[in-house]
């Protein structure tokens, strides 16, 4: 970010005498348009929207990216034209990506609010006790170009599979038995907890033993429908299970049911009723 | 270019894949230099010489050549692939965690809750070990395959059944799940070698003691 | 046993195994002879000045050495492959690198200095690469989940250790700015050897990249 107050006025210069006629390879072409030049200003223009959202990390990316043009004075934003842009945003919004492009209003919002706290006149005790309202911005901006910077220097490590290849031989291992795995009930736990963590934060809780012992049964029920192609419902409860038994029974086939897993068939009204394969034909 | 540098690269090569190289491959690795399946040949030759005393050889198959261990340095290779558990991939134990908590679960589920791909390698090899098998199809459109895991499965971990398997709830750490699981029958000796299971690290497991192993394969 | 054949049984144990060997294991190659780590590590130096002219090195790694093509024949290796690596994107690199220097992170961190939600599909992808693995929880409201890189993240990208990384580029403080971009102020040019971080710019996990840069130099 140096030498931006030198260049500024070079740039200034340079896109006032000749805008857009730079000879550049388009960087995106928007339904038939070629752009070869990126945005001169903050806001985007609206039919250029999604290809620019794709072309940047963010709205950090597009403004450090409009820094280093220097085609954009950070100090000197016409507010009205970013109200009106803003506004043609929100129509565009209904269309678009809108959580993404959510995060490029903030920050126009972000710059409209500095360039209005900037127009306000300071008095010296404001000038004591309050930050310069551009402070924020440029901490996160040189923030974020480090760790851009960090990104392009990972990817220029030397990468197995990319760069180097690991060195290997075959190993004949005609004399070696059974290969042993490392697996304990533990590491099953934790990566059936960590999974679950991931997928949903809140289901950490809500495994317990009621569900499984239901899991159970119907991988049971399923397993009987892997050897008879019907199954009658009655036989599958057992007495000796007792009322808990029949409930967890009966949960297992709801649930069956209700993943289409098995199908329910009764000849006649009051009949037998029996469960059957649901796409046992595949 | 010299002939060294052919060597070179050649060696390289036969290093860095995975199959074995065939002569029309390797000559194809120098698309730019003239280089002629003569000149491989030689390199060949002289990797061979190089080879004449060492612990890998080169070795011409059908389809090509590939570098391999020798006969003679094999006993003590052995020893360390005995002592070498296999690690799985988090993305293979994951996989049969849920298997095993949600079963029955397509593959779709699965990849719907891990956020990624699951790949058919990882399948195979669990359908291969018999830890898991297809429960039945579900009457959805594509017909996916319902997974559920096996009595092989049980017997590895010495469960009686599903509902033995730890419930989330009763993960407090690491300490109260081997207590209530006991798990000190199922450690090895203590052995200095073996480093224990810390909490943080629960990727770096134990090792399984051998006669888990035996067991579960005698079924 | 002669040290010449310890070297070629070593070399093959280097080149049959998939991972990376530590010298624990290496050591553990010779069960009934007697090998001391100091045996190892004559024979590694021997391997290395072996390798010296080759296509291949030894990588010493966090946890083990491993044998692995060089950069230098990276051109004619790459020949090999149908499908070019794949390419990680930006958003993806710029996560990595974000839990790289500035573990333990949360997602909200990341998404904080990026000004972009990060995706699932990118957390995933890496969890199941296992490049970053989740270090705990946070104790925050929701609970966020702390992630870190891994073991494997090292070994991928050649790295010894985290403090291997390239250095992160240095923050200039607020005031060198505010000159460079306040255009009413004539004040002179900030002179630029004089560029220095300053501390209360900082934020406070800065200090972790500035102390993994300073032992960096120390190495």
């Amino acid at each position: 970010m140096s030498d931006i107050a030198n260049n500024q006025e070079k740039a200034n210069q340079q896109t006032g005498k000749q805008p857009l006629q730079q000879a550049e390879m388009p960087f995106a072409v928007v339904e038939g348009k070629p752009f070869t030049t990126m945005p001169t200003d903050l806001y985007i223009p609206p039919d250029a929207l999604e290809v620019i959202l794709e072309a940047f990390e963010g709205p950090l990316d597009l403004l450090l990216y409009l820094i280093r043009r220097q085609n954009l004075d950070i100090l000197d934003i016409p507010i009205h034209a970013i109200t009106k842009q803003y506004v043609e945003y929100i129509e565009l919004m209904h269309e678009m990506n809108f959580e993404l492009a959510a995060e490029y209003l903030v920050m126009a919002a972000m710059l409209a609010e500095i360039k209005s706290r900037m127009l306000l006149p300071k008095t010296h005790d404001d000038e004591e006790s309050e930050e310069d309202p551009r402070a924020e911005l440029i901490r996160r901006l040189q923030e974020y170009e480090r760790f851009k910077q960090a990104a392009e220097d990972i990817d220029g490590l030397p990468r197995i599979g990319r760069d180097v290849w690991e060195a290997k031989v075959y190993l004949d291992k005609q004399t070696e038995q059974e290969e042993i795995i490392d697996i304990t009930i533990q590491d099953l736990v934790m990566a059936f907890k960590e999974v679950m963590m991931r997928a949903d934060l809140k289901i950490s809780h809500a495994i317990e033993r009621e569900v499984l012992s239901v899991r159970d049964r119907m991988t049971s029920v399923l397993d009987s429908l892997l050897s008879q192609k019907t199954v009658n419902f009655k036989s599958l409860f057992k007495r000796e299970e007792g009322k808990q038994g029949a409930l967890v029974t009966f949960l297992a086939v709801l649930e069956l049911l209700k993943a289409h897993s098995i199908e329910l068939v009764q000849q006649s009204a009051f009949g037998e009723i029996y469960l059957q394969s649901s796409g046992g034909e595949v | 270019m010299e002939l060294k540098q052919v060597k070179n690269i050649v060696e390289a090569a036969l290093l860095a894949f995975d199959e074995p190289l065939s002569m029309k491959s390797l000559v194809s690795l120098f698309p730019e230099e003239e280089i002629t399946a003569n000149d491989i040949n030689q390199v060949l030759n002289d990797l061979e010489v190089d080879y004449q005393d060492r612990g890998i050889e080169l070795k011409k198959l059908s389809k090509g050549y590939r570098l391999q261990t020798r006969d003679a340095v094999q006993p003590w290779l052995q020893h360390m692939w005995e002592q070498k558990p296999k690690k799985l991939s988090r993305a293979l134990l994951e996989t049969l965690a849920l298997i095993a908590y949600r079963q029955p679960i397509t593959r779709g589920e699965i990849e719907d809750i891990r956020g990624v791909a699951v790949s058919s390698k990882i399948i195979h090899y669990m359908m291969d070990k018999e830890w898991i098998r297809i429960l039945g199809y579900r009457d959805v459109p594509g017909k996916p395959a319902m997974l559920g895991t096996t009595q092989t499965f049980l017997n590895y971990f010495n469960l009686k059944a599903l509902q033995d398997l730890p419930s989330l709830a009763e993960i407090k750490d690491f300490e109260t799940l081997e207590q209530e699981l006991d798990f000190d029958d199922l450690k090895p000796e203590p052995d200095e070698n073996l480093k224990q299971t810390s909490s943080d690290e629960q990727t770096e497991s134990d090792q399984l003691p051998d006669d888990i192993n035996q067991e579960q394969e005698s079924t």
